[in-house]
């Protein structure tokens, strides 16, 4: 509930590898939630997209990586495509993807293994390949 | 039996939303003398004017009413549109029913109907008995005063002076410039700010047709539009400006030091001592709370080093008469007292400090010559937090008004300081971002995205010392977080509120002021720089908050207005004033002590009381004061008065 | 029936670029694709020894591992020609963000470069099947050469995410309301049916990761064109396709009243209009059979 | 003429709204000559479609009206409406100004205003002064409060210029003032001072393809809720929305549409939006008491003079819902307008279904501006805002000496900003001519 704040932890490494890696700038970012808005997935979202963008320039890493958003992103860029600023959020969505599965304890977000029977003859291989870039380490 | 005509507004759906303006007429057209009643959508407008003229010409009517909003607004209007067409213009009187009716009763259609015909029956009344007047026409003087040398004050009079007219230019610190001095840069293209301002000085000083006067107020006003009479009040600077050079060798050798208000605490002035250096005039004053000869008689020192003899311990306060034809308020604001801001520590932690003294200490000329230093120790600040709406948009405890240009001097001192401490990290507390001028907005998401500013959505609720550091409790309403942020100093963008004694000022003026102490346009769309008083105008903050450029704007605005006003040799005022019936008047001069515009004068030789027409304001005070009803109001006579209160009065019996 | 016909009068190829899924699960899409371009005139000439193409363009900017099989298969599509097609909205998607790549990031591009041990600069054309139907052959000459025209048919254009973001490097059609689809459609003599839901996405790869949110995705799609009257889905895309065809079953296990729709790809529209014999057409692998809606119209 | 020597003392005033109107009236008042030319056919501007202001909530007809009527009627002031400024040359001083009379097909110093034309014409298309809603005859004043109160006829609307047939209005008229055969003018002035107060326009409705801007006939905006609740509007002030006539009982008002949007649009605030908005929110409560209404907003500005105040009591009064956050997609359905939102404050998607949706969109700089500032040898700005000399001290003036600008032409701000802006200008003309 409570941020104490430093100009450290608003310069977090945490913040500065999320724009390293999705080329965004954090700071750019209006809070106006159009991307919350426009995300077809938000409805399952722990919150929106605009909030998670929030913890990470507070530099609340737990929180940013705790919810399941970036998760739940299909890289559908409908949100970069309205986005005022011109961020491309799905860029920073995909980079809170790869921090978490780069670790060096590697935590796959889905187990091949806990696929239903005949799950893997029912779906497309491009859904696989797909998802497995953004869910494999 | 005057041949008469009723016209009713609709304006759009204000009155007829509300009364059934069609039965209105078709009613008051019965009315015996009335030959012509009709209504339109907007009776102001061309076609609606026509009408009227029309029905003057085709009908010969000799008495208009114009039922439609209150008179402040158009009975200027309606009565220049009879005139075109040969009527006495005072044969035309307005019935409100807008302000007065359909505003009012929204929610009663079928009773403020009714009452819409019984304000346009007593109307009726009233024109029955008026009478034709001609306007009384005086001659002006075409001087003016400005009051205050603000960015505001110096514009107006500039652009007065250029103009042709001759300017006063009344201030009442010891310098021109107002808090524009105090400035380092401005937004948003971080101009420096003295530089344009001195400019401007130096063209006032060099004015032929502006006389300046410094530490100098308003004592008393008399008169009127084209007509003020002036007691101006010149205080004692201890100095002849006169004789003294501007080598400021006094200041220099002055031995005392007292804190300097200028540099919002930042630094020590001499006891002698310009505003800041390079002031216009560049002539110094003798402080006298702070002055040893004023205090004890122990000090001369400046008396005696000055090459010129330009010292006098013995100047007095001077006063200075002046005549003028319109007057500039251009008074300026100050920021919320810092003793009524407990919860921040402002005024007890030294490192709390309000955005002018940040100002000082961001200009070049400032105590710390531009350098970012705490107050308390000197040392550079990392941790930087600004915290806006400090007593702006706090309806409960402050002031419930938006202070306008806050946001946008919070963004470029946010900048500024980012700049000067690249490792440094401002926060800023706000609760909207409000950056809606010509390139503002810009500016802000530039500076956001460059410097990394970091903007939290939230007040601050409290601000304590603690452990070297200033603790801020805030919140981020964004991640619905509360925020704590170990600050080494902090800015408060102080609410902007009107001058000290402005009210005074005002009442000696005879405008009015807000319940804030701003004060009043005439009419916020129509007349947003005229005052409700002719012939007073207002310029920059002293109004409302403002930026300089909008401050500009509207002193330019007022000059425009004046060079108008001025630009005839006579100006026509309303006959609508008291009159006496000298078969009556006892002169027993009740009414010459009432009067409040010394309109009323004993005539000795005739031992009666005379009304001083081009002083008269039409008040009634005397007419109600009179023992012996010896007064009355043209065109508003007692007789006129209790017939349309009978009128009133039957219509409740009626019902 | 197998007779190439040349509409223009000159005879064009294209190179093509199938993509995994095209080979196996969305044969229907590769096979009506193909046998309708030989009778418009030109033939698509399938790139020998292609690979997958990674069926994500990596958003992660220091990701390059990811742009090597796309690089690569536009470096040796332009060793064959100038003008590489594709069908899978999502091979698309990578093989021109790639492409675009290629062309405006120097940088990237040696680095790519170096390591595919080639030479490519960007200057392959990449087109979507429909943008050569609509460009190079143009909407009206295929009118032309409709056999059964749809009448009566009305047919929704689902365009998903793939096609169109992000729109400065996709440039397909206008992002917020693109209309070629729908014009294709009129081309074919369906009536086309607009509805809110068809630039929304499927909810891509959540198949694997979150099948239930896909599914949601897919129901407010389908219900969204349902309600606007739509009696067929068109679709470009095999992940599109699986999503709200396939996934119909999920659906109505969760909403028991839904309605299922025939999802079908444009080159099955086209192969319909053109007359392909139905055999061709690989109905089998669409989940709702979209036969009785077609007989019931009289198209088959 | 008033005129001392060479310099002539006599200004042009490019703009007929309430700026280019203000400051026409101050400079006419301190006994100069103006000359102000208009575009359309009659002045007043935009101010001429608002139904009130804020915050005072006047009818903005009963404040505007006056001043046109002075302005029609001043003995110093010369209209040139329906007319455009074709060619600048010389100095501050001495300007000669080429304007283009276009032809309007009646001869107005035979027309008496009488309106017996108008109500004649069988051609009703929709009206541009009503945003589309109402229908506009070929033969048309702005408003039956215009002045001047004489028509002009649109030759894309009429008959008689489509189809060769009809030329009704010509056989109505009392007085022979119909002339089909009437072509563009030119005239010349000779002036000393140029005021530039051409407005603004709004950023185009087509440009909106998530908000379904110009498909989805219930979805306005700002201009257009003004005609809906302006007694003069197309349904004379009842708030019904424009696809079936019903009253809205759920009301979506979106702000920054267009304006804070660097990536897409315009990056600048249009600084009236917040305001307006707000007072639309309002007088829409004082006709549906039992609406709703709900803003979408990023920051609301309520700078001005008691803004703030109006705001809140807005808020607390009429229970307007304030949602901080922009709204994403807008699509029908079922016969109602569903808007995809975002509250930040709760860091959830919001979706509404509305009656009706009214977009705040952008203030833009009119098109021609950049034409005619080349032809005045001024600035503009990327945007086509024309310059100032200097932002803070000089904002009135340009960088030509003699030419002056006024009200949005600079960039956008409100009616009393305008004013304001306004006789700032015409006291610099009256400096500039006092001068010499």
């Amino acid at each position: 509930m409570k941020i104490e704040l430093t100009r450290d932890k608003v310069h977090n490494e945490f913040a500065q590898k999320v724009e390293w890696i999705s080329g965004q700038n954090l700071f750019a970012c209006y809070q106006c939630g159009n991307c919350t808005a426009g995300c077809p997935v938000s409805f399952a979202m722990e919150v929106g997209p605009h909030e998670v963008i929030r913890y990470t320039l507070l530099g609340l890493e737990e929180e940013a990586l705790g919810v399941n958003t970036f998760w739940l992103c299909a890289s559908c860029l409908q949100c970069t495509s309205r986005c005022p600023k011109g961020i491309d959020i799905a860029r920073i969505m995909d980079a809170l993807r790869m921090i978490v599965l780069r670790k060096k304890d590697r935590r796959d977000h889905i187990q091949v293994s806990e696929f239903p029977e005949g799950f893997l003859e029912r779906v497309p291989q491009i859904a696989f390949i797909s998802g497995f870039r953004k869910f494999l380490s | 039996m005057k041949k008469l005509g009723v016209f009713i507004c609709h304006c759009g759906v204000n009155i007829a939303g509300t009364v059934d303006v069609k039965s209105v007429a078709e009613e008051v057209g019965k009315v015996e003398g009335v030959i012509h009643s009709t209504d339109y959508i907007y009776m102001c407008s061309e076609p609606g004017q026509q009408l009227i003229r029309e029905a003057i010409r085709e009908k010969g009517l000799e008495g208009v009413i114009v039922a439609c909003c209150s008179p402040n607004m158009h009975e200027n209007t309606f009565r220049k549109a009879v005139k075109s067409v040969g009527m006495n213009p005072y044969l035309c009187e307005i019935a409100n029913i807008r302000e007065q009716c359909s505003w009012v009763h929204q929610k009663e259609k079928e009773k403020a109907t009714e009452k819409a015909k019984e304000i346009i029956l007593a109307t009726l009344e009233k024109v029955k008995a008026n009478v034709s007047l001609e306007a009384i026409s005086v001659s002006i003087n075409r001087n003016v005063l400005v009051i205050g040398g603000g960015i505001a004050g110096m514009t107006a009079a500039l652009d007065l002076a250029e103009g042709g007219y001759e300017v006063i230019l009344l201030e009442k610190d010891q310098a021109l410039g107002g808090h524009m001095a105090q400035l380092s840069t401005t937004f948003p293209d971080l101009h420096p700010a003295l530089p344009d301002l001195y400019s401007k000085a130096l063209a006032i000083e060099k004015h032929p047709r502006i006389q300046l006067l410094c530490c100098s107020e308003v004592e008393d006003v008399k008169g009127y539009v084209g007509n003020f009479e002036l007691m101006l009040r010149k205080k004692a600077t201890y100095v002849d400006w006169a004789q003294c050079n501007g080598c400021s060798r006094c200041i220099q050798a002055c031995p005392v030091e007292h804190v300097s208000e200028f540099d919002g605490g930042l630094s020590f002035r001499k006891a002698i001592d310009l505003l800041y250096p390079k002031s216009i005039p560049n002539q110094p004053v003798i402080h006298r709370n702070f002055c040893r000869y004023f205090i004890d008689q122990s000090c001369k020192i400046c008396e005696q080093i000055c090459p010129e003899k330009a010292i006098r311990f013995d100047q007095e306060d001077e006063q200075i008469q002046k005549k003028v034809g319109a007057i500039v308020v251009a008074t300026g604001y100050e920021l919320y007292p810092k003793e009524q801001l407990g919860e921040y520590g402002y005024g007890t932690i030294p490192d709390v400090i309000d955005g002018l003294t940040f100002e000082r200490m961001l200009s070049p000329t400032g105590p710390t010559q531009g350098r970012i230093v705490r107050p308390s120790d000197g040392k550079v600040p990392k941790e930087m937090v600004f915290i806006q709406c400090v007593a702006s948009r706090d309806p409960d405890r402050y002031m419930p008004y938006c202070s306008r240009i806050c946001c946008m001097y919070t963004a470029k001192q946010a900048t500024v300081f980012k700049e000067q401490v690249p490792e440094g990290q401002p926060y800023i507390f706000y609760m909207d971002i409000r950056s809606d001028g010509k390139g503002y907005e810009e500016f802000l998401q530039k500076t956001i995205e460059e410097k990394g500013l970091l903007y939290l959505r939230g007040r601050v609720s409290r601000v304590f010392q603690d452990d070297g550091k200033v603790r801020v409790l805030g919140v981020d309403t964004l991640t619905g977080k509360m925020i704590e942020v170990a600050a080494d100093m902090v800015v408060l963008a102080t609410a902007i509120i009107p001058r000290d004694g402005v009210k005074e000022l005002a009442a000696k003026l005879r405008a009015t002021v807000d319940r804030h102490g701003f004060l009043t346009e005439a009419h916020i769309k129509l007349y947003p720089v005229e005052s409700s008083t002719k012939g007073i105008y207002l310029a920059g903050c002293g109004q409302s908050p403002k930026d300089i450029s909008d401050t500009v704007s509207q002193a330019s605005a007022t000059a425009s207005k004046i060079q108008a006003l001025l630009s005839t040799d006579q100006l026509l005022q309303d006959p609508l004033i008291a009159w006496v019936d000298e078969t009556i008047c006892s002169g027993c001069g009740i009414c010459v002590s009432i009067c409040p515009y010394e309109a009323r004068e004993m005539d000795s030789q005739r031992g009666i009381s005379v009304v001083h027409s081009a002083l008269c304001q039409g008040c009634g005070a005397c007419i109600a004061a009179c023992p012996n009803f010896a007064c009355e109001l043209r065109n508003s006579s007692s007789i006129q008065t209790l017939r349309m209160v009978d009128t009133f009065v039957t219509a409740g019996v009626r019902e | 029936m197998l007779y190439a016909l040349s509409v223009c009068g000159v005879s064009m190829d294209y190179l093509y670029f199938p993509g995994c899924t095209l080979y196996t699960k969305a044969k229907n899409f590769d096979q009506t694709a193909r046998e309708c371009s030989l009778l418009l005139g030109f033939e698509l000439k399938e790139l020998p020894e292609w690979t997958c193409c990674g069926a994500t363009f990596p958003l992660a900017t220091d990701n390059l591992m990811a742009l090597l099989p796309p690089s690569r298969i536009l470096a040796k599509a332009r060793e064959q020609g100038t003008t590489l097609t594709t069908l899978c909205a999502v091979c698309f998607n990578v093989i021109k963000r790639t492409n675009h790549l290629m062309q405006k990031d120097h940088e990237k591009r040696e680095k790519i470069n170096n390591y595919i041990e080639m030479n490519y600069q960007g200057d392959l054309r990449v087109l979507h099947y429909l943008e050569i139907l609509k460009q190079e052959i143009g909407f009206s000459q295929i009118r032309e050469r409709v056999k059964t025209p749809l009448s009566g048919l009305k047919a929704a254009a689902y365009y998903g995410c793939m096609l169109l973001r992000p729109f400065d490097e996709m440039g397909f059609d206008d992002k917020e309301r693109p209309t070629l689809i729908e014009e294709f459609i009129e081309a074919m003599g369906a009536e086309s049916v607009d509805f809110p839901y068809k630039i929304e996405c499927c909810g891509s790869f959540q198949s694997v990761g979150s099948p239930e949110v896909a599914t949601e995705c897919a129901y407010k799609i389908l219900s969204s064109a349902l309600k606007n009257g739509a009696e067929v889905v068109v679709s470009t895309c095999p992940m599109c396709t699986f999503n709200i065809d396939h996934k119909q079953s999920d659906i109505k296990e969760k909403y028991l009243g839904f309605k299922t729709v025939p999802v079908l790809y444009v080159t099955q529209l086209l192969g319909i209009a053109m007359g392909l014999n139905p055999q061709c057409l690989g109905f089998e692998q669409n989940f709702v059979d979209p036969f009785p809606v077609l007989k019931e119209k009289g198209l088959v | 003429m008033k005129g001392n020597g060479n310099f002539i003392k006599r200004a042009m005033v490019i703009g007929g709204g309430i700026a280019g109107i203000s400051a026409s009236i101050d400079i006419g008042n301190a006994g100069y000559e103006v000359v102000l030319v208009e575009k359309l056919p009659s002045i007043g501007g935009r101010m001429l479609q608002l139904s009130e202001t804020f915050p005072t909530l006047d009818c903005a007809q009963c404040t505007l009206t006056p001043k046109t009527v002075e302005t029609g009627q001043h003995p110093r002031i010369k209209l040139l409406t329906y007319s455009e400024v074709e060619e600048v040359k010389g100095e501050a001083g001495d300007f000669t100004v080429r304007i283009r009379r276009k032809a309007g097909y009646v001869d107005w110093d035979k027309c008496t205003g009488c309106g017996l034309c108008q109500e004649k014409c069988p051609s009703k298309r929709p009206s541009e002064f009503d945003r589309g809603m109402g229908l506009g005859k070929a033969i048309y004043t702005l408003s039956p409060q215009a002045v001047p109160n004489k028509p002009v006829i649109n030759p894309l609307n009429c008959r008689y210029f489509l189809e060769k047939k009809c030329r009704v209005c010509e056989k109505v008229c009392p007085v022979g003032a119909i002339d089909y055969e009437q072509q563009d003018r030119f005239v010349e002035e000779r002036v000393g001072a140029i005021v530039v107060a051409v407005g603004f326009n709004l950023i185009p409705k087509e440009t909106f393809g998530e908000y379904g801007y110009g498909l989805i006939p219930d979805v306005i905006d700002g201009l257009a809720f003004e005609r809906l609740n302006s007694a003069s509007g197309p349904t004379a002030g009842a708030i019904q929305r424009p696809s079936d006539g019903n009253v809205p009982k759920e009301v979506v008002f979106i702000q920054c549409t267009g304006s804070r949007d660097p990536a897409r649009y315009m990056p600048y605030c249009s600084r009236v939006c917040c305001m307006y908005t707000a007072k639309h929110a309002r007088l829409y409560k004082h006709k549906v008491h039992d609406g709703q209404v709900y803003i979408f907003y990023m920051d609301i500005r309520s700078t001005g003079k008691g803004y703030e105040e109006f705001i809140q009591q807005g808020m607390e009064e009429e229970g307007i819902l304030y949602l901080r956050g922009r709204v994403s997609k807008i699509y029908q359905e079922d016969g109602r307008i569903v808007v995809w939102g975002a509250d930040t404050l709760t860091g959830k998607k919001v979706e509404v279904s509305a009656d009706m949706v009214v977009l705040a969109t952008a203030i833009v700089p009119q098109e021609e501006n950049k034409a005619l500032a080349h032809i005045l040898g001024i600035q503009t700005d990327e945007y086509g805002f024309f310059t100032e000399r200097e932002r803070k001290l000089h904002p009135v003036e340009t960088h030509q000496e003699g030419i002056y600008i006024a009200g949005c032409a600079q960039g956008p701000k409100d009616i009393a900003d305008a004013v304001a802006h306004a006789n700032g200008a015409a006291s610099k003309v009256q400096a500039l001519f006092a001068k010499h």
